[in-house]
C-alpha cells in the first residue's frame, strides 16, 4: 500500500489483512530455575496492533526476545507466515512459513521482524541518519572491494536507500536531527529514532517494547500518533508492550496478558480489561483508568443481576 | 619421582607469586574496572623499593618491610589520584593505554635510578634445602608458598567479611549509584590501588629473593594475564587457582617437554580456556539484557 | 488561578511554601553547567519542607534529574558543576559537600533509570544500600521492611540484579534507597516502567512512610496525575527554571497543567489517543 | 564527523555524501597534497627514511583502527599480523620467485585469512577478554616465527635477507635514491589506503562495523550478521596490516621476528589511541606522532647532552619515560586523541569569539 | 646531505658509527664493550689519530631493539660514516644486506658463523673465533675431561644468537668420532629458575652443560645446580664466560665451571694488555673494575682501526667502505698481543673469520684462571 506522497511502502509483509501473521505456539523459556515463560500461545493477525501487558517480570520482554531470536525458548514454536498476497512491488508472493525459534536474531530480522528495545539500544556514536541507514542493512549488499572503491555500486546504493530513509525521517519528523549523534539527543527523540530504525527495515512485523515509558502526557500523545501513523498509513502490524492502560486500550486491536510467564488472558481490549484475573494481577482495583473502572462496574452489575 | 617433586615445589612457588601479583590486578579490576598493564612494573618497583630500604639504606628487615609497604601504598594511591582518576568514565581501551604508558614510565624510572644490571641482595629466606622423596627442594621455595598462602588467605577473608567487599563490587558496577549509597568512590579506588601496590610488593620481594633484583621482574608481570583470564578477571579465588595452574603448567612443560615452549604454553591454555569458558573458570559473566 | 507563569523569584522570596513546616532542603538560585559549556539550571530555587511530599514536574530535558544530581552531589562525576547559588540541607550548606558525606547527612536518591548493581544479588544490592548504617539490628529491620513491601524482592533475594526485568529492577532501586534510612528521600521517576498496580502501591507506600515516619520526599514524575495526588506541593520546571508552583490541589486544577501534564481536555475528561490527530504544540512557558 | 559547518546546504544526496564540502576543507586537502610532494625535496636521506617509516605506520595504523576504533574489537596482535604479511610476501617473492607486487597482494590476502582465523575467539569473547586473547595470539605467532619449526620460514638462518625491490623492469636504486624512490611508492600506497578506509566508513559495510561496536545485540536485531561483520572487520583490518608488514619487509630488506614483538603491537595501539579511536585521520596523526616522538626525543637529548649529560647516558630510559609520560598526559588531557584536539581547535575558531 | 665517502679530504676526521646496547637485554656485557671501544678511540686519538686523522665515533644505545638499530644505522649512513660497529646477532643480521649494498664494513659482537662467509655477508667481519669454533673447543675439552664418553647438554638462548653453534657442535662430535651424547635445550628468557631444564638434562644423564647465553641466565643455572646439589659442570661460551658470571652466581656456585673466552681478560696478563693498563693508569681507572667485555670492545675496535690505517696507507688517501674492506682482506695478520685467540687476527677475501683460537678458563676462587691459551678446534 502506497500512501501519502511516499514512494516506498514501509510494510514488508505481503500477507493480506486478517490472516494470521505470527503464531506463538506453546513456548516455554527458562533461565536456570527461573521460568520466564510457560506454555504461552497466541496469534498475531496481519494488520493488527497487538498489545502485550502484564505485571513486571511477567515475561513480556522475554517473549519479544523469543520472537526476535535473541532468546531461544526450550519448548514450543514461533512461526512467521509470509506471502499469500502481493508485495510492495505488486508481485504475487507464495505463501510460506518460517520457524523463528530456530533462527539467530539477524536471520529473523531478515524476514522483516523489526523491533525497539525497552532501554533504548541505539548506536550511540552514530548520527540519526547513520542509525536509520543501518535499518536498511538487510536490503543492501556489502562488498568489501566496492566499499573501498566508493565510486560505482557503493555510492549508487547509498543514494538509492537514502530515499526511503528520508521518507522515514519525514514521517517521524526527525529532519532537524539528521546529523546529530543520537547519544546526545533527548530521550523522547531517541525513542523516535529507534522506531525509525525499525521502520527502515520495511518490517513485516514491528515489535515495540514500552515505547512510551518515561514520557509525559504530551509526548505520549505524540508517540501514540506516530505508531498509529505507521500502522494506519503504512499498514504495518505491530506488537506492543506498554504499561499505560489508556494507551493500550485506545490503540490496540487485541491484547494478550501475561502473569508469571503464563498467558492469563487474550482478547479484545474490552474483554481483557473486564477480566477479573487481569484486574487482580495487573490493573489493581483502584486503577487510574476511568474506562477500566467503568468496565468493572458493569461487570459487577452483571454478576449482581 | 624426584622430578615430579621438583616440578611441584618450583611450580607451586612460581604459582604462588603469580597469584599474589594477580591478586592486585584483580582487586583493581574489581573495584575500578581498570585493566592494569603496569602490574608487572608494580612488582618491579616494589622489589626495588625494598632493595633500597634493605640494602642501600641498610635498614633492618622488619623496618625495610614497613618502609616498602608504606611506599607501595603511597605509590598506589598516587597513581590512582594522578593518573586514573582523571580517566574515570573514559573508554576501557583508553584506560588500558594509560596503564601501558604507566608501565613504560615506571620501568624507565627504575632504570634511570638503578641501571640495568642486577642488584645483589642478601637472601631473606633461608637458603638451605630439604630432601623430599628423593628430590632436593630448596627451603626458600617452600617458604614462598607458605608466605603467599598466608597473605592470600588474609586478603580473601578481608573481602568476605567486610562490607568493603560489597562496596568494591558496587563501585565497579555503577559508580554513580554507589555514590548515592554513601560509598566514597575515591576511597574505594585508593584502597584498591594501595592494596594492589602492597600485594605486588610482597610478590616482588619474594620473587627477587628466589631470583634477582633486576628488570626481568617486570616481564614476569605479563604472565599475570593468563592467570587472571584463567581464573576470571574479577575473581579472587580465581587468581589462586589460575596462579597455581599456570605455575605448575610452566614448570611441567619445562621439565618434561620444551622449556622454550613453557613461555607460550600459558597463552595457548588461555586461548583454549576462553574458547570453552569465555569468562574464565570463575569470572563473572558480563550481563547483557535488552 | 492565573495561567500567567509566575516568575520564580518573586514567589520564593517569601521563603517556605504556604502552610509548610521548616524547610529541610532549600535550593537558592542554583545554576548548573555541564562540560563548562552546557547551561542546564538557570537560577533554580525550590524548597522541600520537612515532613512533606513535594513533586517536581516538567517535560523531558527540563533539568529535573540535574536538579536531583546537584542536590546529591553527583554532578562532578558527569563533568557538571554548580556554578552559582546554594543548596542547604537541614540547615547546613551542602553546595560543595562530597556525595558520600551527603548520604551520611541523611539524604538518599533513587536515580532515574534504576542503576542497580548488575553483578550483585538483590540481597547484596540492599546491603550496599545500608553502607552508611552501622551494621546491626536496625539494618536488619529495614531490610525486613523492604522485603515486606516488595515481597517479590524477598522471593528473588539471591538472583543477580542484572537479569531482573525492568520493573523488578525499579523495585530494587527504590528498596535500596530506603535502606539508608534517609530523612529526605529523592525519587527520580519511580514509576518508570512499572505496572499500574505497582505504581499505585508505590505511591501508597510513599504516602504511608510520609505519614507514619514523617519522611520527607521529593519526587520527580512524568505521571503527573499520580504525583499531584500524593504530593502536598508541586513545582513545574521548564528549561532550568521553576515556572509554576503551588499546593498540589491547586496545580491539579490549573488549566495548563491539565492540558499539558494530565492530558485532559477542557472539560476534564481524557481524550482517546486514537483521536489525537496532530502532533502536539508545546506550551511555551517562557 | 558529526559537525557540519554552518552555512553548507546540500542540494543533492550526492553532494552531501562527499567527504569534503567547505572551501576550508578543500584548501586543507590541497595543502596536504603539496606537503606530500614537497617532502622529498627538502628532507635529507635520514629524515626521508623516517618519512617512509611513517607512511608504512599509517597503513598499519589505519588497518588497526578499523578493527579497534571502528569495530570495537581490541587487538594486541598487530605485531603478529605484520609478521604474517612480511614473511608471506618475502617467501613468495624471493623464494618462490613471484613478481613482488603479486607477492605483496597475496600477502595481503594471506594476512586477511590469518587475521580472520585469529578473530574467531572474538566471536565469543568481548572487550577485555578479547584484548587478552589477542595478546595470546601475539605471543603464539611471535613464538612460532622465532622458533621456526622445521626451518620452514628462514631456513635455519633466523632471518631472511630480502632482495632490493623491483617490479615491471623498475628497480629501486642505491643509497642516493633509495629513500626517495621508496617514498613515492609508499606515499601512493598510503594515500590509497587512507582513501579506501574512509570509503568503507561511508558505506553500509563500515556502518555495520560501527553498529557492532556500539550495541551488538541491537545490531543483530536489525539484521547484521555478527559473525560475518566481526570476521570481515578482522579480515579487512588484517589486510591493511598485512600490506604494512609486506612493505616493512621489502623496505627494510630483512625479515626477522624481532621486528614483530608485543612492543610493536603496543606501539600501534598507542598510535590509534593517541591519534583518536574510530577516526581515519586520527590513525594518520597517531602514526606520525608516535613515530616521530622517539626520534625527536633523541635529537633533543643529543642537542642537550652537553648541558644535561644525563639525557645522553640514559637515552633509552629517557625515551621510554617520555613515551609513557606523553601517553599518560595525552590521554588525561584529551582522551579522544589528536583528532579530537584538532576538531576542538577548529570549533574554537569557528565560534570565536563566542564561548558557547 | 653528505652521503659520500666522508674521507675525501685529508684533515677531516674519520667517522665511525657505533650501535651499542647499554641498557637493553644484553646491556650487562654491552655496556663495558662499548666503553672499551670508546676508550680505544680515545687512546688512538691521543696518539695523534690514524696516520694523522682523528676518529670520530658516534655511539648510541639501541637497547637491543632491532628497529632502533635500523633507525641508528640510517642516521649513521646519512652522516657519512665509513664503517660501523654493531652489537647483537639480531641487528647484525637485520642490517647485513643493507651494509652490503651501502658498502660499509660492519663488525659486531655477534660471532655467528654465517657472518664469516663473504658470499653471504660481504661487508661483515667477525674478529673472534665464531660461536661454532668456541663450541668445538668446548667439546674437545669435554671429550678429554670426561675420559672419552659422556653426555653433553647445550643450553642456549632461544634466538639466532643462541642457536648459532648448536648444529655445528653436533656435526663436530660426529666428525671427530667422539663418544658424546648431545642434546640442545633452548633457554627461555626471563625465568626465575632453570630447574625444568636441569631435570631434563639430568634425565639425559648429562654431566656437562654448555651454555650459549649471557651471564645472568648462566649464573642462574649455576645457582640451581648448587641449590639442587647436582653433579654437573658448566662450560660457558663467550658471553657468559666472564667475571659477571662468577659474581652473579656467587663465588661458591661458580666454582669449578669452565669458561671459553676468546679475549683474554686483564687477569691473564698478556702482552697486549700493557697498552690497556697504561691507558687506564693515565685515566686513573682501577683495572679491577675492567671486565672481559671491555677488553673485547677495545680489541675489536683495534682491528677495525688497523684496517683503516691500512686503507689510508695503501690507498690514495680515499678512505671509504670498499677501501677498508679491501685493506682488511689483504693486509694479512693483525697483531693483538696475545689477547685475541692465538694472538693474531687475519681476514681474506674468501673468509671473514678473523681467528679460530680461544682461551679456556676455569672459575676458581672467584677469578678466571687460565687453563689453556689459544686453543683451536
Ligand atoms: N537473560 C536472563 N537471565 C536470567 N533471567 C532472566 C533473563 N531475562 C529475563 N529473566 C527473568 O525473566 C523474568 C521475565 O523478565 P522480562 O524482562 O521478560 O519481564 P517483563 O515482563 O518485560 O517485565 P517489565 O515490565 O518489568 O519489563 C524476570 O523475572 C527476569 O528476571
Ligand atoms: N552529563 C551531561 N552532560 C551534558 N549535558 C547533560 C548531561 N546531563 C544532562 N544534560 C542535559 O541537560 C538537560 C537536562 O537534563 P535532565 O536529565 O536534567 O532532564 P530531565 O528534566 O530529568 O529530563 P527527563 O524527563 O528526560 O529525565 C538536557 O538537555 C540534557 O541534554
Ligand atoms: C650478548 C649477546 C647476547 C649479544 C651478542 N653480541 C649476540 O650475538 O647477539
Ligand atoms: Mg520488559
Ligand atoms: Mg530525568
Amino acid at each position: 500500500m502506497l500512501t501519502r506522497a511516499y514512494q516506498h511502502s514501509l510494510n514488508g509483509s505481503s500477507r493480506p489483512e486478517g490472516l494470521p501473521l505470527l503464531e506463538v505456539d506453546d513456548i516455554s523459556l527458562r533461565f536456570g530455575g527461573v521460568k520466564a515463560l510457560t506454555n504461552v500461545s497466541f496469534t498475531v493477525t496481519q494488520g493488527h496492533v497487538h498489545a502485550i501487558i502484564g505485571p513486571n517480570g511477567a515475561g513480556k520482554s522475554s517473549l519479544l526476545n523469543c520472537i526476535s531470536g535473541i532468546y531461544h525458548p526450550q519448548e514450543g514454536q514461533i512461526r512467521l507466515h509470509t506471502g499469500g498476497g502481493q508485495d510492495f512491488r505488486g508481485k504475487d508472493v507464495q505463501e510460506g512459513q518460517h520457524l523463528l525459534t530456530q533462527l539467530p536474531s539477524y536471520k529473523v530480522a531478515r524476514l522483516g521482524v523489526a523491533r525497539s528495545f525497552q532501554n533504548i539500544e541505539l548506536f550511540s556514536h552514530l548520527s540519526v541518519l547513520e542509525n536509520l541507514m543501518l535499518g536498511r542493512h538487510i536490503h543492501m549488499r556489502h562488498s568489501v572491494l566496492a566499499s573501498m572503491l566508493w565510486f560505482g555500486p557503493a555510492r549508487k546504493q547509498e543514494i538509492e536507500h537514502r530515499h526511503l530513509v528520508e521518507e522515514v525521517i519525514d514521517l517521524l519528523q526527525l529532519q532537524s536531527y539528521r546529523h546529530k549523534p543520537v547519544g546526545a539527543l533527548a530521550y523522547g527523540i531517541q525513542k523516535r529514532v529507534e522506531l525509525g530504525r525499525a521502520l527502515c527495515i520495511q518490517p513485516a512485523l514491528l515489535l515495540l517494547d514500552e515505547p512510551m515509558a518515561g514520557m509525559n502526557a504530551e509526548e505520549k500523545e505524540d508517540m501514540a500518533r506516530y505508531i498509529l501513523d505507521v500502522h494506519e498509513l503504512a499498514g504495518v502490524s505491530v506488537v506492543l508492550i506498554e504499561h499505560d492502560m489508556n494507551v493500550v486500550m485506545d490503540i490496540s486491536d487485541r491484547v494478550s496478558v501475561l502473569d508469571f510467564g503464563k498467558l492469563i488472558a487474550d482478547g479484545t481490549p474490552d474483554e481483557v480489561k473486564a477480566d477479573p484475573a487481569v484486574i487482580e494481577a495487573y490493573l489493581g482495583s483502584d486503577t487510574e483508568d476511568d474506562e477500566v473502572k467503568d468496565a468493572e462496574r458493569r461487570m459487577q452489575e452483571r454478576t449482581d443481576v | 619421582m624426584s622430578t615430579l617433586v621438583a616440578v611441584l615445589a618450583y611450580g607451586l612457588a612460581d604459582g604462588a607469586i603469580l597469584a599474589l601479583a594477580a591478586l592486585g590486578f584483580v582487586l583493581i579490576y574489581k573495584a575500578t574496572s581498570v585493566i592494569n598493564f603496569a602490574q608487572g612494573e608494580f612488582l618491579l618497583v616494589g622489589a626495588y623499593m625494598f632493595y633500597t630500604a634493605f640494602v642501600v639504606m641498610g635498614l633492618p628487615l622488619l623496618a625495610a618491610v614497613v618502609v616498602g609497604v608504606v611506599v607501595a601504598t603511597i605509590i598506589g594511591v598516587l597513581v590512582e589520584r594522578l593518573i586514573l582518576r582523571p580517566m574515570i568514565g573514559e573508554s576501557p581501551i583508553s584506560i588500558i593505554m594509560v596503564t601501558i604508558g604507566l608501565s613504560s614510565l615506571l620501568r624507565a624510572v627504575v632504570q634511570m635510578f638503578y641501571g640495568t644490571s642486577p642488584k645483589s641482595m642478601p637472601k631473606i629466606l633461608p637458603t638451605g634445602s630439604v630432601n623430599i622423596l628423593g628430590a632436593t627442594v630448596p627451603l626458600n621455595r617452600l617458604l614462598v608458598i607458605l608466605v603467599a598462602a598466608v597473605v592470600l588467605t588474609a586478603f580473601t577473608i578481608f573481602f568476605r567479611r567486610s562490607r568493603h567487599g560489597i562496596a568494591m563490587r558496587a563501585v565497579a558496577d555503577d559508580q554513580q549509584a554507589a555514590m548515592t549509597m554513601g560509598i566514597s568512590v575515591r576511597r574505594i579506588f585508593a584502597m584498591a590501588w594501595a592494596l594492589a601496590g602492597v600485594s605486588a610488593l610482597i610478590a616482588g620481594v619474594l620473587l627477587a629473593d628466589i631470583s634477582a633484583v633486576d628488570q626481568n621482574l617486570a616481564a614476569f608481570g605479563l604472565l599475570v594475564f593468563p592467570v587472571v583470564i584463567l581464573g576470571g578477571l574479577d575473581s579472587v579465588p580465581g587468581t589462586i587457582v589460575g596462579g597455581i595452574i599456570i605455575g605448575l603448567l610452566k614448570q611441567a612443560t619445562a621439565s618434561y617437554w620444551d622449556p622454550g615452549l613453557a613461555t607460550v604454553i600459558p597463552y595457548v591454555v588461555l586461548v583454549l580456556i576462553l574458547l570453552v569458558k569465555p569468562y574464565g573458570l570463575f569470572g563473572e559473566t558480563r550481563i547483557e539484557r535488552v | 488561578m492565573s495561567t500567567e507563569p509566575v516568575p520564580a523569584g518573586t514567589v520564593l522570596a517569601g521563603g517556605v511554601p504556604a502552610g509548610a513546616g521548616p524547610a529541610m532542603l532549600t535550593l537558592n538560585n542554583v545554576e548548573v553547567i555541564y562540560d563548562d559549556v552546557i547551561l542546564v539550571l538557570r537560577g533554580l530555587s525550590l524548597q522541600v519542607p520537612e515532613g512533606k511530599i513535594v513533586a517536581l514536574l516538567g517535560s523531558n530535558g527540563a533539568g529535573k534529574s540535574t536538579t536531583l544530581k546537584a542536590v546529591s552531589g553527583l554532578l562532578p562525576s558527569e563533568h557538571g558543576e554548580v556554578t552559582d547559588g546554594s543548596i542547604t540541607f537541614a540547615g547546613q550548606d551542602i553546595t560543595r559537600m562530597d556525595a558520600a558525606e551527603r548520604v551520611k547527612q541523611g539524604m538518599s536518591l533513587c536515580m532515574e533509570g534504576r542503576h542497580v548493581f548488575e553483578h550483585l544479588t538483590i540481597a547484596e544490592n540492599l546491603v550496599a544500600g545500608a553502607y552508611t548504617q552501622k551494621a546491626g539490628a536496625s539494618s536488619a529491620e529495614v531490610l525486613d521492611e523492604v522485603y515486606t513491601f516488595f515481597p517479590k524482592l524477598a522471593d528473588m533475594r539471591n538472583r543477580v540484579a542484572g537479569y531482573l526485568s525492568g520493573g523488578e529492577q525499579q523495585m530494587l532501586a527504590i528498596g535500596r534507597a530506603l535502606m539508608a534510612r534517609p530523612k529526605l528521600l529523592m525519587l527520580d521517576e519511580p514509576s518508570l516502567g512499572l505496572a499500574p498496580l505497582l505504581v499505585q502501591e508505590i505511591f501508597g507506600y510513599i504516602q504511608r512512610l510520609n505519614a507514619e515516619t514523617g519522611l520527607t520526599v521529593l519526587v520527580i514524575e512524568q505521571n503527573a496525575r499520580r504525583a499531584l495526588e500524593v504530593a502536598d506541593h508541586g513545582y513545574i520546571m521548564e528549561q532550568g527554571r521553576i515556572v509554576l508552583e503551588g499546593p498540589a490541589a491547586e496545580l491539579r486544577e490549573n488549566p495548563d497543567v491539565k492540558e499539558f501534564y494530565l492530558g485532559l481536555g477542557d472539560e476534564g475528561s481524557r481524550k482517546s489517543y486514537r483521536d489525537v490527530k496532530h502532533y502536539k504544540r508545546r506550551k511555551r512557558w517562557l | 564527523m558529526a559537525m557540519t559547518a554552518t552555512g553548507v546546504h546540500h542540494r543533492s544526496y550526492t553532494s552531501e555524501l562527499r567527504l569534503r564540502a567547505t572551501r576550508a576543507e578543500y584548501v586543507r586537502l590541497a595543502l596536504m597534497g603539496v606537503l606530500l610532494v614537497v617532502v622529498p625535496f627538502v628532507l635529507d636521506n635520514y629524515w626521508m627514511s623516517i618519512a617512509n617509516t611513517i607512511l608504512i605506520a599509517i597503513i598499519g595504523a589505519v588497518g588497526l583502527n578499523i578493527l579497534v576504533g571502528y569495530t570495537g574489537q581490541i587487538s594486541l596482535g598487530q605485531g603478529g599480523f605484520l609478521a604474517v604479511g612480511a614473511y608471506t610476501s618475502v617467501i613468495l617473492s624471493d623464494r618462490m620467485g613471484l613478481p613482488t607486487p603479486l607477492a605483496i597482494a597475496l600477502a595481503v590476502v594471506m594476512t586477511a585469512v590469518v587475521g580472520t582465523f585469529f578473530g574467531l575467539p572474538g566471536l565469543r569473547l568481548k572487550g577485555l577478554y578479547l584484548a587478552i586473547a589477542t595478546l595470546a595470539s601475539q605471543q603464539i605467532i611471535e613464538f612460532l616465527i622465532r622458533r621456526d619449526y622445521g626451518d620452514f620460514l628462514t631456513g635455519g638462518l633466523g632471518y631472511i635477507n630480502v632482495e632490493r625491490l623491483g617490479f615491471l623492469g623498475f628497480q629501486v636504486g642505491g643509497r642516493d635514491v633509495f629513500e626517495r624512490q621508496w617514498y613515492v611508492i609508499l606515499a601512493v600506497l598510503a594515500v590509497l589506503s587512507v582513501v579506501a578506509a574512509r570509503n568503507i566508513f561511508r558505506t553500509g559495510l563500515g556502518r555495520s562495523f560501527m553498529a557492532v561496536r556500539d550495541q551488538d545485540i541491537a545490531a543483530e536485531a536489525i539484521g547484521v550478521n555478527l559473525t560475518r561483520a566481526k570476521l570481515t572487520a578482522f579480515a579487512v583490518s588484517s589486510g591493511f596490516v598485512g600490506l604494512a608488514g609486506a612493505l616493512t619487509a621489502h623496505y627494510s630488506e630483512v625479515v626477522s621476528w624481532e621486528k614483530f614483538t608485543l612492543e610493536v603491537s603496543i606501539l600501534y595501539l598507542a598510535m590509534i589511541i593517541v591519534g583518536g579511536l574510530g577516526s581515519i585521520a586520527g590513525a594518520v596523526y597517531g602514526a606520525i606522532f608516535m613515530t616521530l616522538l622517539p626520534v625527536v626525543i633523541r635529537n633533543v637529548a643529543n642537542a642537550l647532552e652537553s648541558v644535561v649529560p644525563f639525557l645522553g647516558s640514559q637515552l633509552p630510559a629517557v625515551q621510554n619515560a617520555t613515551f609513557g609520560l606523553v601517553i599518560i598526559l595525552f590521554l588525561i588531557i584529551e582522551p579522544r586523541g589528536l583528532n579530537r584536539l584538532w576538531e576542538r581547535i577548529k570549533e574554537y575558531f569557528r565560534f570565536w569569539p563566542f564561548r558557547y | 646531505g653528505s652521503d659520500g665517502g666522508g674521507g675525501g679530504d685529508d684533515a677531516a676526521p674519520i667517522k665511525i658509527g657505533i650501535i651499542a646496547d647499554l641498557t637493553g637485554a644484553t646491556g650487562d656485557v654491552g655496556s663495558p664493550y662499548n666503553e672499551g671501544m670508546l676508550a680505544y678511540i680515545d687512546h688512538i686519538n691521543a696518539e695523534g689519530g690514524i696516520e694523522g686523522r682523528m676518529i670520530e665515533a658516534d655511539s648510541n644505545d639501541y637497547a637491543y631493539e632491532v628497529p632502533q638499530a635500523e633507525d641508528l644505522y640510517r642516521q649513521y649512513v646519512n652522516d657519512g660514516v665509513v664503517a660501523i660497529q654493531g652489537w647483537g646477532t639480531g641487528d647484525t643480521e637485520a642490517l647485513s644486506s643493507r651494509v652490503a649494498s651501502d658498502e660499509l664494513p660492519f663488525m659486531s659482537g655477534s660471532f655467528a658463523e654465517t657472518l664469516t662467509d663473504p658470499e653471504e655477508a660481504p661487508y661483515n667481519f667477525v674478529v673472534a673465533p665464531t660461536y661454532s669454533d668456541q663450541m668445538r673447543v668446548a667439546l674437545n675439552w669435554i671429550n678429554e675431561d670426561s675420559g672419552g664418553s659422556g653426555e653433553v647438554a647445550v643450553f642456549h638462548n632461544d634466538s639466532p644468537f643462541g642457536q648459532a653453534p648448536v648444529a655445528d657442535g653436533e656435526a663436530w662430535i660426529e666428525e671427530q668420532g667422539y663418544d658424546l651424547g648431545y642434546q640442545a635445550y633452548p633457554m627461555p628468557g626471563g625465568q626465575q629458575n632453570y630447574v625444568g631444564l636441569l631435570s631434563q638434562a639430568q634425565s639425559q644423564g648429562a654431566k656437562y652443560i654448555v651454555i650459549q647465553n649471557v651471564a645472568s641466565p648462566a649464573a642462574l643455572v649455576a645457582k640451581d645446580i648448587a641449590d639442587q646439589g647436582l653433579d654437573m659442570k658448566i662450560v660457558c661460551l663467550n658471553w657468559c664466560a666472564n667475571e659477571l658470571f662468577i659474581t652473579t652466581a656467587g663465588e661458591e656456585a661458580a666454582e669449578g665451571h669452565m669458561l671459553i673466552q676468546p679475549f683474554a681478560p686483564l687477569v691473564a696478563e698478556k702482552e697486549g694488555h700493557e697498552v690497556i693498563n697504561t691507558y687506564l693508569e693515565e685515566e686513573g681507572i682501577d683495572p679491577a673494575t675492567i671486565g672481559t667485555s671491555w677488553v673485547q670492545g677495545w680489541y675489536v675496535m683495534h682491528v677495525m682501526a688497523e684496517g683503516i690505517r691500512e686503507a689510508i696507507a695503501s690507498g690514495d688517501g680515499e678512505v671509504d667502505g670498499p677501501a677498508i674492506r679491501e685493506a682488511l682482506e689483504t693486509m694479512g695478520e693483525i697483531d693483538t698481543g696475545g689477547v685475541v685467540g692465538d694472538g693474531t687476527v687475519e681476514f681474506s677475501a674468501e673468509s671473514h673469520r678473523g681467528s679460530t683460537g680461544t682461551g679456556v678458563y676455569m672459575a676458581e676462587g672467584g677469578q678466571m684462571v687460565e687453563v689453556e691459551a689459544g686453543a683451536t678446534p
